[in-house]
């Protein structure tokens, strides 16, 4: 493995498949993904196939079915999908496996990293900046490591400008219950937080309608989008959101890969390539004070000169192969 | 104390009105010895069909489409099991399965593969004038969507309607004993039917409920086992339309205990939690509702050994 | 048969023809207009899609059984876990015990099953697969225990009771990832891989299939024989088919054989927790299972609560699965027009069911029920 | 409803009722090959046959409730089609099922009401439930009959005997023109029998239509103006009271030569099949005891029978070799008696010494003797499987009994597809002969019966007394026969009892005629009139 492009005829298409672990019509983590293999299609001409999987079980079922038909990479959206992986790898050198913020590393399982957390740590600024209350929440889908980075990032974010600032954290245990979520949301406003960030995914929704449905009733409360730009979701209420470009990301694996640099290491996508951002709601914008933007473009400069490492929950295995069964 | 309580109280009202509405459906489906585990499907179904109905003709259009959008899902359940006489559990099972393809497939034909956040003309809270000035309890019961108030009247009547009527006591004698309910004239297939379609068409209600007036969106699978949850519903209630409105309202207070607790902060695992609501429906099963028995014709295909 | 009502005017025809062929000329037209109808609907809604159902067809079959691999890797691999507590269900239902609570059980089985397996170095490594499996089915019968505790001692109907359960496992499989049994680095909510000599080998080498296969056979063949040739397994359906006739004419206490079927049905559950496990997964996982116990109560009925039959429509509802991976890969279905079939195959299956039952009642003369009115 | 008319005029001298060349299969068994029947305006007609000859089934296409695959039925010369039994009613013919049709879980009066739309019938009928006008209906027609019920009582809670009252009234409730009766007597106790025979005499004054299924030839013979015989699915007689007698019937039912095979067989010893009641020597100096209560109650504390009579305390001992026989009216305990002596329930108090496992025949048949959808000999195997013969080692011998299960039905008769067939298609009287069979051929030290010839028809009952005579001449095994039938308990009995309010007692032996026991049965069936009576029946766990 590790040749890329080399070794098979340019005129057949690559072939690119997905998969993911819940419905891609989620307008958020599992639809960028889609997003990202239908940019594949698009821009290089790939042949792509996806498949949704629920279980491990058919996590295997589904790497070895691609790889007896030879697919070249295999975007495996989700952590959950690491230990299959390793063994798809191990099965079908030729195969590239790339699992999103995936923890293990071979020659042919690569690990793709969003940094997610330095947009939302500028969210974390945000809140804390328009927080009245001195409370802000958070509402999280299932607590996985990637959702908990974002959350711990948060945190940091707020507590880098108002240490006073107390975080309420809830998990609804679904990614698509809006009902949960948005009663999660309204007990964390009635607590009396005024800003909350959520990373729930579809079940986002009922996060936005909690917040708008308070703002309508005369308090002011703001929501903030995460995994893609949500800024339109509910624009009067929405401050902003820690983007995720997923499509972009994607496209740089393949690249990569094309270039025949693809394996053996994980890949970081974040700030710095421009696939992760805190994009404030322009429908907003002169709602934050002057000096909160400043000091979000001051703490974005230093994250991207690398002076300020964000807080994450570190999951990427430092070296290559030392767990069991990395082939090579 | 209450400006804490007061809002756990709207909570659980809200969490439990798409509960209560499923279960008196399902309430009446059971005591005509149907059972359909295809309210599931009725629930997706009545949620998305109320979502394209309100985009079309606002939120009551959107009302009735989710109504008759259950209606439909049932009607497909009482085709198999009542018509030919099919498995009821493997049908019901179908019904749920179809139900969510069916409305996430035409969900992302229509606003795309990758979904849209839709935000949907809702059903809004319609204040009952004195009584939402009530302490603690006012907004809570008085001050919700016109689906709580659905919830609120059925109770009472469908109790009467089981009680108290000629219909009611043909349904449940055909739950029963269907051979007697026949022998005495009674037409034990339609009432069946009859059974099977309203709580289907509830079951659309409470899909209506969750979609327009609680979360104003649709998202693939929100129904999130509520019909299932239901079924529960139905025993802890005691196939007794008042005890189940009871039931469901309690189940609805311990989910929204669940996140006022959490958004407490209470330092616990967050699944413990989560296992609340079926926790306390355990010890109620155990405690006082244990005991009593299921219609003696439950889930029986009609006529017998078909 | 009786039940088939006439419609009005039917009379002049009756005349003529014997009703007893009329209705059975009846049924079997009913019940082959509904797979026709099942069959069409679920021709045009793929067409309404954009999708031909004929490729769709093809793929959902080729994926379930199109080469030996798809079938032993994919088919037999899935039928597993579904055998296993399909199993459980039937045995349960088969005494009366409305078991609804097999996925807790799978759930409780994989947790403990994964709690032994992850003990390295500790057992002799022959000792740690039976062991594994033992504590996987002591998991899912103590995960009944509770129901069936509560049915015999407070008289408390095991439906609900069972039903709550399987979520309070799933939440419980959910805090064990992230709590005791996590994986070492304590960031991923999973466990570690249980042990080499704690897994399930290859029945072939080179494809997925594992020995949990033949234990699921084997434990299906058991049942039955149980069920059929021993006065317990007589006993229990006599408790199951009529309770009162049961206690009184056949003198069976009707409590403990209760009690311990439900216990026994939570062992083979747990036991399919374990075989995931051990054949499969290496690893506790709080998605570890999509719903197989409910999918198994569907997969008992169909087999008519035959163990034998169990692993038939087992098979079936796993090739049907494996199938529709397939039509999304292959045919680029998406999963919920996917689901939509599967909706379409299950009633057809049943129209077709009804169809053969609705033959008249002469050609049952004795009806191919085995000795012991076959269980 | 659906009802088709044909062209034909109504004809004036038109039989009210003519049932013509009805055939039914049921699988491999033709149940009505060819049976007709008809009916006039203001008579008492009996139906009569051998179990499983097809009376209920012809009764159930009367009532619409069976599409029959053959046949004709006219009312006043119009031909009519019953497709459901609405529309039975609907032509005035209502049917008191042989076995019930009542919901166990509603009310008596809600099972009256069951179907009886309100006088404006429609959407407002099915609004209103005329609960209280039928309870005033069901008050003035019970008074007329003289069937008492409790109409707030749960039907579950009734004894077989109330049940039969309340079916009765169901049908009468509706004032058909036609009143059909399977086996109405089989439950009754003998004043019960007289009330209802009476009863039905009266409905025929009234101009009603009576059709009446009964096996015991005294009771038809009583009332019946007309008379219609089936053997095999077949009309065979159709005649006037006045023109036949006892053993005419016998030989229409049985075939003459069965019959005259019965009058000589051995089994039967003494006697003949007609009339059936033949008198048996009580045997001296009994062996030793072989099961023996002490000082028991049977009426579980707190319930109304226990609390009117408390300390109501039985103490009995029964000997190898003899029968010992306790009349009376049910609800006045010997049911619970029964279970007791059964080792089935533990005495409330008071101590029973009973042998390893008794035999038992219970009273309800459908519920408590058999599984009904199991085959006969699982059925069989429900009280043999513990056995020798039927085990091998820790299994089951299915071989053995299949076989064992087929002697079986060929010597008691069992009309059956065979071993295979589910005890639910059997006849009721088949039933009862399956559940004889059993219970005596497992053959242990004690057997109690509870009305064990309920249902049979003559020659069966006659076989089943020459068998419980048999085995007590063989001295090895204790019969308790509870029954409510005089004439059985009479004849078979060495010891006679009378179970009034929970207390036994003993029929001294001058006192042992009809009208000697009949005194105290009548003081008994006022205690449970009294409403005294409740009935926990077992397994109601
Ligand atoms: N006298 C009795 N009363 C009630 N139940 C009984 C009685 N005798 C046996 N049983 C039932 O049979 C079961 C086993 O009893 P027993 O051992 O006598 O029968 P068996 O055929 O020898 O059983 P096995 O051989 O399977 O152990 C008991 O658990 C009980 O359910
Ligand atoms: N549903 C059924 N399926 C199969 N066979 C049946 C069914 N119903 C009745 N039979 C058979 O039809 C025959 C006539 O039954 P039926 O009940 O009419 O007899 P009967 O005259 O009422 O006998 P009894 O005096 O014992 O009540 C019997 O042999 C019985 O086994
Ligand atoms: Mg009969
Ligand atoms: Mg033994």
């Amino acid at each position: 493995a590790g040749e890329g492009e080399a070794g098979r005829e340019a005129d057949e298409p690559a072939q690119f498949a997905l998969l993911t672990s819940g419905p891609v019509s989620d307008a958020g983590w599992y639809a960028g993904g889609y997003e990202g293999l239908l940019l594949l299609r698009d821009s290089i001409g790939a042949q792509v196939s996806h498949q949704q999987t629920r279980t491990p079980a058919e996590f295997d079922e589904a790497f070895r079915a691609y790889g007896n038909s030879g697919y070249d990479i295999v975007f495996a959206h989700g952590f959950e999908y690491q230990d299959a992986a390793i063994r798809a790898g191990d099965l079908f050198p030729d195969m590239y496996v790339v699992v999103s913020s995936g923890g293990r590393v071979a020659d042919n399982v690569v690990p793709v990293t969003f940094t997610l957390e330095q947009a939302s740590y500028l969210a974390g600024i945000a809140a804390a900046g328009m927080t009245r209350t001195g409370l802000v929440g958070m509402v999280g889908g299932v607590a996985i490591p990637p959702a908990l980075g974002t959350f711990r990032a948060f945190e940091a974010g707020v507590a880098s400008v108002r240490p006073d600032v107390r975080v309420l954290e809830t998990f609804i245990g679904s990614w698509d219950d809006v009902s949960a979520a948005k009663e999660a949301a309204v007990a964390q406003l009635r607590q009396g937080a005024d800003v909350l960030v959520h990373n729930t995914d579809a079940a986002s929704f009922g996060v936005f309608q909690a917040v708008r449905e308070a703002t309508t009733a005369g308090d002011s409360a703001w929501v903030i989008g995460m995994n893609g730009n949500q800024n339109d979701v509910a624009p009067e209420v929405t401050l902003g959101s820690a983007d995720l470009r997923l499509p972009a990301a994607f496209l740089e694996v393949a690249e990569l890969w094309q270039a025949g640099e693809l394996g053996g290491r994980p890949v970081y996508s974040g700030m710095e390539k421009g696939t992760v951002d805190y994009v404030p709601n322009p429908a907003v914008l002169d709602r934050y004070p002057p000096e909160l933007l400043a000091r979000i473009d001051e703490a974005r400069r230093t994250i991207l000169s690398g002076a300020l490492n964000v807080p994450r929950v570190p999951y990427v295995e430092d070296e290559i192969g030392v767990q069991d069964g990395t082939g090579g | 104390m209450s400006e804490l309580l007061a809002p756990f109280f709207e909570a659980s009202v809200r969490l439990g009105v798409p509960l209560a509405l499923a279960a008196l459906g399902e309430t009446i489906t059971e005591r005509s010895g149907v059972i359909n585990i295809g309210l599931e499907g009725s629930i997706i179904a009545g949620a998305f069909a109320g979502a394209l109905g309100a985009l079309a003709w606002g939120a009551p259009g959107g009302a009735i489409a989710g109504l008759m959008a259950g209606g439909v899902a049932a009607a497909v359940f009482a085709f198999f099991a009542l018509g030919l006489g099919a498995d009821q559990i493997i049908t019901g099972t179908a019904v749920t399965i179809g139900g969510l393809g069916l409305t996430a497939a035409a969900y992302e034909t229509r606003f795309g593969p990758t979904g849209t956040a839709l935000s949907l003309p809702t059903l809004d809270p319609l204040p009952v004038p004195l009584l939402a000035e009530l302490p603690l309890l006012g907004r809570a019961l008085f001050a919700q969507p016109v689906t709580a108030y659905a919830a609120y009247l059925l109770a009472p009547v469908l109790w009467w309607y089981l009680q108290r009527t000629a219909w009611g006591l043909e349904l449940r004698a055909v739950g029963e004993e269907p051979c007697a309910a026949e022998a005495a004239g009674v037409a034990v297939v339609r009432t069946r039917v009859f059974a099977t379609l309203f709580g289907g068409a509830m079951g659309g209600l409470a899909g209506v409920h969750l979609s327009l007036a609680h979360t104003a969106t649709f998202a693939e699978g929100m129904s999130a086992g509520r019909g299932f949850i239901a079924l529960a519903v139905v025993v802890l209630g005691r196939w007794n339309p008042l005890g189940v409105v009871a039931a469901a309202l309690l189940f609805g207070a311990a989910s929204a205990l669940q996140f006022s607790l959490q958004a407490l902060g209470l330092n616990l695992p967050y699944q413990l939690f989560l296992a609340l609501p079926y926790l306390l429906a355990l010890l109620a099963l155990a405690g006082w509702v244990g005991r009593t028995r299921a219609p003696a014709a439950l889930g029986q295909p009609w006529p017998a050994g078909r | 048969m009786k039940g088939w009502k006439r419609k009005r005017g039917q009379a002049m025809l009756e005349r003529r023809l014997p009703v007893g062929v009329l209705r059975w000329v009846g049924a079997t037209g009913l019940a082959a207009g509904a797979l026709g109808l099942t069959l069409l609907a679920a021709g045009v809604v793929l067409a309404l899609g954009g999708y031909s159902p004929l490729r769709a067809g093809t793929a959902l079959v080729s994926g379930a059984l199109g080469s030996p691999d798809a079938f032993l890797s994919v088919t037999l691999v899935r039928a597993v876990p579904l055998v296993l507590t399909g199993l459980a269900v039937s045995l349960a239902f088969r005494a009366g015990v409305w078991n609804i609570g097999a996925e807790g059980q799978l759930y409780a089985g994989a947790l403990l099953g994964a709690a032994v397996g992850l003990v390295s170095p500790g057992l002799p490594a022959p000792l740690h697969l039976p062991v594994l499996l033992l504590a996987a089915g002591l998991g899912g019968a103590l995960w009944a225990a509770v129901p069936a505790l509560l049915k015999t001692k407070l008289g408390v109907g095991e439906v609900v009771t069972t039903l709550v359960l399987n979520f309070v496992a799933l939440n419980l499989t959910s805090w064990a990832v992230r709590g005791p049994l996590q994986e070492n680095r304590g960031i991923f909510p999973q466990s570690d891989q249980v042990a080499e000599a704690a897994r399930l080998a290859p029945l072939w080498e080179g494809t997925r299939l594992h020995w949990g296969f033949p234990v699921a056979v084997a434990v299906a063949v058991l049942l039955w024989w149980v069920l059929k040739y021993t006065p317990v397994g007589f006993r229990l359906r006599a408790v199951g088919a009529a309770p009162n006739a049961a206690r009184v004419a056949g003198r069976i206490r009707v409590k403990p054989l209760t009690l311990g079927t439900f216990l026994v049905s939570g062992m083979v559950a747990g036991l399919a927790g374990g075989v995931e496990v051990a054949g499969v997964t290496y690893a506790l996982y709080e998605g570890l299972s999509p719903g197989h116990g409910y999918t198994a109560i569907a997969v008992a009925l169909l087999a008519r609560l035959n163990p034998l039959g169990v692993i038939i429509s087992g098979t079936l509802f796993g090739g049907l699965e494996g199938g529709a991976g397939a039509m999304q890969r292959d045919v680029g279905i998406p999963a919920a027009w996917v689901r939509v079939i599967q909706a379409f195959v299950i009633l057809s299956a049943l129209a077709i069911e009804r169809w053969v039952r609705a033959r008249p009642h002469s050609v049952f003369v004795h009806p191919p029920s085995a000795p012991g009115g076959a269980p | 409803m659906s009802r088709t008319r044909s062209a034909s005029r109504t004809e004036p001298e038109a039989e009210l009722i003519e049932l013509r060349d009805v055939h039914q299969r049921f699988g491999a068994v033709a149940a009505l090959r060819g049976a007709g029947l008809s009916l006039r305006v203001g008579e008492v007609h009996a139906l009569l046959g051998e179990n499983g000859a097809g009376k209920s089934t012809l009764l159930r296409v009367l009532a619409g409730l069976q599409a029959p695959d053959r046949g004709e039925l006219s009312v006043r010369g119009r031909v009519v089609h019953l497709h459901t039994p609405r529309d039975a009613w609907d032509e005035g013919i209502g049917l008191v099922h042989q076995h019930f049709t009542l919901v166990p879980r509603l009310t008596v009066l809600e099972n009256l009401a069951l179907g009886v739309r309100g006088p404006s019938g429609g959407w407002r009928g099915g609004m209103r439930l005329p609960l209280e006008h039928v309870a005033q209906r069901a008050r003035e027609v019970a008074a007329a009959t003289g069937l008492a019920i409790r109409p707030n009582e749960v039907v579950e809670r009734l004894s077989v005997g109330d049940r039969q009252r309340v079916e009765i009234l169901k049908v009468l409730l509706r004032e058909p023109r036609v009143v059909a009766l399977d086996e109405p007597t089989a439950v009754l106790a003998p004043a019960e029998i007289e009330r209802l025979l009476a009863l039905l005499r009266q409905l025929a004054a009234s101009g009603r239509t009576v059709l009446i299924v009964a096996h015991k030839l005294d009771e038809v013979l009583s009332v019946a103006d007309r008379v219609t015989v089936l053997r095999a699915g077949r009309t065979v007689l159709e005649a006037e009271r006045a023109s036949v007698n006892a053993r005419l019937l016998a030989d229409a039912m049985l075939g003459q030569e069965a019959r005259e095979a019965y009058d000589n067989a051995p089994v039967l010893g003494r006697g003949s099949v007609v009339g059936g009641n033949h008198r048996v020597q009580a045997r001296p100096g009994h062996t030793e005891c072989i099961a023996c209560l002490e000082r028991v109650e049977v009426w579980p504390a707190g319930e109304a029978a226990a609390a009117e009579d408390p300390g109501a305390e039985i103490s009995l001992d029964v000997h190898r070799g003899e029968i010992v026989g306790v009349a009376g009216v049910e609800g006045n305990g010997q049911r619970e008696l029964a279970l007791v002596l059964s080792g089935r329930r533990a005495p409330v108090r008071g101590r029973a010494v009973l042998p390893p496992d008794p035999a038992f025949i219970p009273q309800d048949r459908s519920r408590e003797a058999l599984a009904r959808d199991f085959d006969l000999a699982e059925n069989f195997a429900l009280a043999l499987h513990r056995q020798g013969p039927w085990r091998h080692g820790p299994l089951l011998r299915w071989s053995a009994l299949r076989t064992t299960s087929e002697k079986l039905l060929t010597r008691y008769r069992v009309l059956a597809e065979g071993t295979h067939a589910l005890a639910r298609t059997l006849s009721g009287g088949n039933q009862q002969r399956v559940v004889i069979a059993r219970e005596l051929e497992a053959g242990h030290d004690l057997l109690v019966a509870e009305n064990p010839t309920r249902g049979l028809d003559l020659a069966a009952s006659a076989f089943v007394h020459g068998e419980l005579a048999r085995l007590r001449e063989g001295g090895g095994i204790g019969i308790v026969l509870l029954s409510t039938d005089l004439d059985e308990v009479l004849t078979l009995a060495d010891r006679v009892f009378v179970m009034v309010r929970g207390r036994l007692l003993e029929v001294p032996a001058a006192e042992r005629t009809r009208s000697g026991v009949g005194e105290l049965m009548l003081s008994a069936s006022a205690a449970a009139d009294e409403g005294v009576e409740k009935e926990a029946w077992p397994g109601d766990a």
